[in-house]
């Protein structure tokens, strides 16, 4: 792990709902080029951490150190300047808006010319968005609406993608599909973390992989480890 | 019933369905945005004439000049309201219903303090000379304010579709009204464009308020309750969230009403109660107006 | 696939599915889904997200009314009947996105269900009084002897369910500050109080780790056997939907591309092909 | 868990073999509140004790009106239109023919009222099932929209009864109002209905009744699918509502002596909206309590609108002052204490 450098750094950190300490000191580490799983059952606080990093939670504690710069403080606006991003847990696309300018939104803060040639890159990935650019986001599949929820975030030029629960809700088929492209994109040099309960399909393309349970981190490691781990077998591959 | 009385009811119909339009579509922004019912927009408009009323009367500025100015300074009137007291309840995640309540609560607000401030007796709104020219064609009149009223909407309707549905702001706007969480993760800064609806909004209250002004020109504290309300039918009527909607709900509201003013004159005291009650059966009806989109609760 | 014909008087199934089209807008949700299923059996219903299987859901308790096609239940056509209605005669759901009573207590959340004029037997045992909405509103403003007697008996009632489902514990807990999985307990006991027939679950391990999974497999056989149920589950677990159903059928786009056992189902090619990616 | 079980399960665990206490807690409570504002009521000035009664009559409405908005969840904008419907029947069955001659100067009095005169009871009664009825009528096309939409109709059928009762002359006498009203509103007859409002409407907040307009509220999709007939639930509520509010609008009547349509324009409604917040969305007693709060507040304040004159401080008057601390608390309350001051949680109202 040392010789990559970090790119995302999260230390203890705390997010509380009114009374409710969902998330309680979780420490974390993303090196640059890699993809991080954190696996763990509903509830656990895994979308609560992601959205804290995001700073779309109010309540939070801790420290959130992306390219060796604090964003605990910034908005979340400011967040996705500096390239990080978050493809939502359940897709969460403009429904009224068509495929073409949900991908144009995922773009907002740009304004320089490369636009056009990251839109046909998303095209090259996701062959269907281009066949329906002109379609409102709200008529697509399940799965295509994971796919534009990828593009709208490649959008963006990300240096660092967070995805909650890409698989989630898709058929086997299209599950397949999505960690194909999530590893084409560490292929083209992006980082990614993932949150997900397919653990299974997770660790098995992951570097790494942290396992929370009610809103700590219990058990962190190398994912090819995890998989053979009894404790993760037994509570999380089944 | 000769021909020319029919035109020239129309022709009033269209000036007062302008007015309501113009003063629709401010609510009907703010609401496609936030899905806040701005209860306190007539309150809003009212602001907008007396700060025209002060700035021709007192500062004596051309009137082109006192409306640009109106407008821009009741828009930050909105600006400031919203960050007072619709943000912080944005910022919990309340209920519509409180949004409401609270809209509800600006709007007794706003009218009480300027009664205590300014009184509560009518003023006389100094309207410009050029507006009080009268043009004939045949025997129907056409007043220069109509006019007005009519070619100002019309610009500011076109302004507003172009910045909804051409620019990257417009997008924005759109894509808040679904998913607020969603925009932020797009690096969109919605505080921002909230603010900045509230301000076109107000705005377009503002030049309403005096259009309206110039067409009835008295005011006073309370003046923005029943052309808000006959305006929120309006917008209701057409499909809140709708611009469109708003345009075409306002004339016809205004249409009816001078019609049934005009055509039925035992039931004109009843011309308000009649206006709600078409309100009532068109919700429904069509429960989201005339050209609302469908806000179905996925179950 | 082979056409399915309706017979509505086979005492064998209780529930039957006509030809069920429904159109959105322009958009077709279902297309011509036929299907019926035998009482007391445990059935299975998969498919992609968007393939329309809580649309299906929804015919079948009443939101929606198709745009063509009859559903029959029990061997009644109940196509007409309102959704509250349905719960009376016996059908009972929950849903993807739990949607319990958040403000109420626990057993309020139980409680409350109690309130139909005809609730003859429920589960194992015998419910003691017909009427279970016992007392007319006035009588209960007026705060008469009745009123309490009954309502300590609704209470009484409302506590043995929690039992059975092992919610007792937490009775006079807010529905909301539940952890997730009781509050998944929760509404399926909510469910169970209107005394079901036909119980239908929208994707109930969701959000479930591998070993809540299997102790919820164990749950629905269990409710299934105690209260003499058929269920019908959507569901995208497939070990969960492989190991407890005895029928599955599948959707995609609309359309049912196949239905039959687990091992039919697993090695059928289209299942594969548009759903499965491999087989299991 | 709200207050009701938990003052119930207190009493149970203190006194565990006195059924009787455990069953009428709240009545021997409200009934000893109801001796000692009698007892307060009849032992000061005449001030005081108008102060009491209106506080008694803003009691019936807040608690009538909090019963389809609060414990409901149906949120609606029209109690005016109830108060003023149940206060011109119940006046125009009070007054009696010759006061009726005298006062409809415009047009005489519509067909069956110039003849008829009835106890101030039986008045009351019939001015609360006229709102009732009324609720009844506009309930069963309004519940078929929701949230905004319900609040918008319901705020339109308010200022659709304002312009009828402004002119319908032969009926509400148009803008010059009811007058000579007899004073039958007397201290114990606000008192006595105001508890029986609040005894009634809180028992049945607590019963499997106020369950399952709570489940409504809270969830209406859930609701209709534990076999709730929502529909009818919600026409329930709100014809409750309406009879409630109507009685308050019959002794608010009969406490004035003089209605007209200014009464019960939009600015009542905002009064019992604010009410029903302070004392918390769905709490019975909550309401209660805020109403007279609320009015010896409003009374109070009115002495800074008519000005002051201490000694040589003289504090000119400021018309309109109230209604900007109203507003403010308004806003403020939803911003800081959206629960109300009484209840202890946000009730979920989409």
């Amino acid at each position: 792990m040392a010789e990559k450098e970090i790119l995302l750094n999260v230390e203890n950190l705390h997010v509380y709902y009114g009374v409710i300490h969902a998330v309680k000191g979780v420490s974390f580490k993303v090196p640059k080029g890699s993809i991080i799983t954190i696996i763990g059952a509903n509830g656990a606080g895994k979308t609560s951490t992601l959205k804290a990093i995001m700073n779309l939670v109010k309540q939070k504690k801790g420290k959130v150190i992306y390219n060796g710069e604090d964003i605990s403080k910034k908005g979340t606006h400011e967040i996705v300047a500096r390239g990080l991003t978050l493809v939502p847990e359940g897709r969460h696309v403009f429904p009224n808006l068509t495929v073409l300018e949900n991908l144009l939104l995922g773009a907002y803060l740009r304004n320089d010319k490369e636009i056009k040639k990251d839109l046909e890159f998303v095209y090259y990935l996701f062959p269907r968005l281009k066949e329906r650019k002109h379609q409102k986001a709200g008529t697509l599949s399940g799965g295509e609406q994971q796919m534009l929820a990828i593009g709208r975030a490649l959008m963006s030029r990300p240096d660092c993608i967070m995805m909650d629960e890409p698989s989630l809700g898709l058929a086997p088929i299209i599950v397949k599909q999505i960690f194909d492209i999530i590893l084409k994109l560490r292929e083209e040099g992006k980082t990614i973390l993932l949150v997900e309960q397919n653990a299974f399909q997770a660790l098995k393309i992951s570097d790494y992989a942290y396992v929370m349970e009610t809103g700590k981190i219990v058990l962190e490691g190398k994912a090819k480890d995890l998989l053979n781990d009894e404790r993760v077998k037994e509570a999380y591959l089944g | 019933m000769d021909l020319s009385f029919i035109a020239q009811e129309i022709i009033n119909g269209i000036s007062l369905g302008a007015l309501y339009a113009l003063i629709a579509v401010g609510y009907t922004m703010v609401y496609g945005v936030i899905r806040l019912i701005n209860f306190a927009h007539g309150d809003i408009m009212m602001v907008g004439c007396f700060i025209a009323y002060f700035l021709l009367l007192k500062l004596k500025l051309p009137w082109p000049l006192a409306l640009i100015l109106s407008a821009i300074l009741t828009g930050f009137v909105g600006v400031l309201v919203d960050r007072i007291a619709y943000k912080p309840l944005r910022d919990r995640g309340a209920a519509r219903i409180i949004n409401l309540i609270t809209a509800v609560g600006v709007s007794f607000f706003l009218e009480s303090l300027f009664v205590v401030v300014l009184g509560g007796v009518p003023r006389a709104f100094p309207v410009p000379d050029i507006f009080n020219k009268e043009f004939c064609i045949g025997n129907v009149y056409i007043s220069m304010a109509t006019i007005a009223t009519i070619i100002i909407g019309l610009i500011c309707v076109s302004i507003l579709f172009y910045i909804v549905y051409k620019t990257k702001i417009g997008m924005a706007m759109r894509a808040i009204s679904v998913d607020f969480e969603t925009t932020k993760l797009m690096g969109v800064n919605v505080d921002r464009i909230i603010s900045f609806t509230f301000f076109l909004g107000s705005a377009l209250a503002a030049i309403s308020g005096f259009m309206w002004a110039i067409q009835f020109p008295s005011i006073d504290p309370y003046m923005g309750i029943i052309p808000g309300v006959k305006a929120f039918v309006a917008a209701v009527f057409g499909g809140i969230g709708s611009v469109i909607g708003a345009v075409v709900g306002g004339l016809i509201i205004g249409i009816l009403e001078i019609f049934i003013v005009g055509f039925l004159p035992d039931l004109a005291q009843y011309r308000d109660a009649l206006i709600f009650l078409i309100l009532i059966f068109t919700l429904l009806v069509k429960p989201t107006g005339l050209f609302g989109e469908k806000l179905e609760e996925k179950v | 696939m082979e056409k399915i014909y309706v017979d509505p008087l086979d005492p064998h199934y209780i529930l039957e599915l006509d030809h069920i089209w429904i159109k959105f807008g322009g958009l077709i949700a279902l297309k011509d889904v036929t299907f019926k299923v035998k009482k007391g059996e445990i059935f299975g219903l998969i498919g992609p997200n968007g393939a329309g299987k809580t649309t299906l859901f929804n015919i079948i308790t009443g939101v929606y009314r198709p745009t063509s096609g009859k559903v029959f239940f029990d061997g009644d056509d109940i196509t007409d009947l309102k959704a509250y209605e349905r719960v009376w005669i016996g059908i009972s759901r929950t849903f993807q996105n739990i949607r319990l009573f958040k403000n109420l207590t626990v057993l309020e959340n139980i409680m409350t269900v109690f309130h139909f004029k005809k609730l003859q037997k429920w589960g194992p045992f015998f419910v003691k009084f017909l009427d279970i909405f016992p007392y007319k509103w006035w009588e209960a403003g007026l705060a008469l002897p009745k009123f309490f007697k009954f309502e300590e008996k609704l209470e009484e009632y409302a506590l043995e369910l929690l039992k059975i489902v092992g919610l007792e514990d937490y009775w006079d807990w807010k529905a909301s500050s539940l952890p997730y999985g009781k509050q998944r307990k929760l509404e399926i006991a909510r469910a169970l109080a209107t005394n079901p027939k036909l119980l239908l679950l929208d994707e109930p391990a969701a959000g479930m780790n591998p070993q809540e999974t299997s102790e919820l497999m164990e749950f629905i056989r269990k409710i299934r056997d105690e209260f003499n149920l058929t269920i019908i589950l959507i569901e995208h677990d497939m070990k969960l939907v492989m190991g407890v159903c005895e029928t599955i059928a599948v959707l995609d786009h609309g359309e049912l591309i196949a239905l039959g056992k687990p091992e039919e189902i697993k090695n059928n090619k289209r299942v594969i092909e548009a759903y499965l990616g491999e087989a299991i | 868990m709200n207050w009701y079980l938990r003052i119930r399960k207190l009493i149970q665990k203190k006194f565990p073999n006195n059924k009787f206490l455990h069953r009428y807690f709240g009545l021997i409570a409200f009934i000893i509140v109801g001796i000692i504002s009698l007892f307060i009521g009849n032992h000061v000035n005449e001030f005081w004790q108008r102060l009491i009664i209106l506080s008694a009559i803003y009691v019936i409405m807040a608690v009538g009106y909090n019963f389809s908005n609060g414990v409901a969840g149906q949120f609606s904008l029209d109690p005016n239109a109830y108060a003023a419907i149940g206060a011109y029947v119940a006046a125009l069955l009070t007054m009696s023919p010759e006061t009726k001659e005298n006062v409809f100067i415009l047009e005489p009095v519509m067909k069956p009222f110039d003849k008829i005169q009835l106890p101030f009871l039986i008045a009351t009664l019939i001015g609360g099932l006229a709102a009732a009825f009324s609720a009844f009528l506009i309930g069963i096309p309004s519940f078929r929209v929701r949230g905004d939409y319900l609040a918008i109709i319901t705020f339109g059928f308010g200022e659709i009864i304002n312009v009828i009762a402004n002119n319908l002359v032969s009926l509400t006498n148009g803008a010059l109002g009811l007058k000579g009203i007899p004073e039958y509103t007397t201290l114990a007859w606000a008192i006595g209905w105001a508890i029986f409002s609040v005894f009634f409407l809180w028992h049945l907040t607590n019963s499997q009744v106020g369950r399952i307009l709570k489940s409504i509220r809270e969830d209406e999709i859930a609701a209709e699918a534990t076999g709730i007939n929502v529909f009818r639930w919600k026409l329930f509520a709100f014809t409750l509502s309406g009879f409630f509010i109507g009685i308050g609008g019959a002794l608010f009547a009969h406490y004035l002596t003089t209605i007209s349509p200014q009464v019960f324009t939009f600015f009542l409604t905002f009064n019992l909206l604010i009410i029903i917040l302070i004392g918390g969305l769905g709490s019975i007693v909550g309401s209660a309590i805020a109403a007279v709060l609320f009015t010896f507040a409003f009374e109070i304040l009115r002495v800074f609108e008519e000005g002051i004159h201490i000694g040589h401080i003289n504090i000119p008057p400021i018309p309109g002052l109230r209604m900007v601390v109203f507003a403010i608390l308004l806003i403020a309350l939803m911003i800081f204490r959206p629960q109300g001051l009484f209840g202890d949680k946000e009730v979920s109202i989409k």
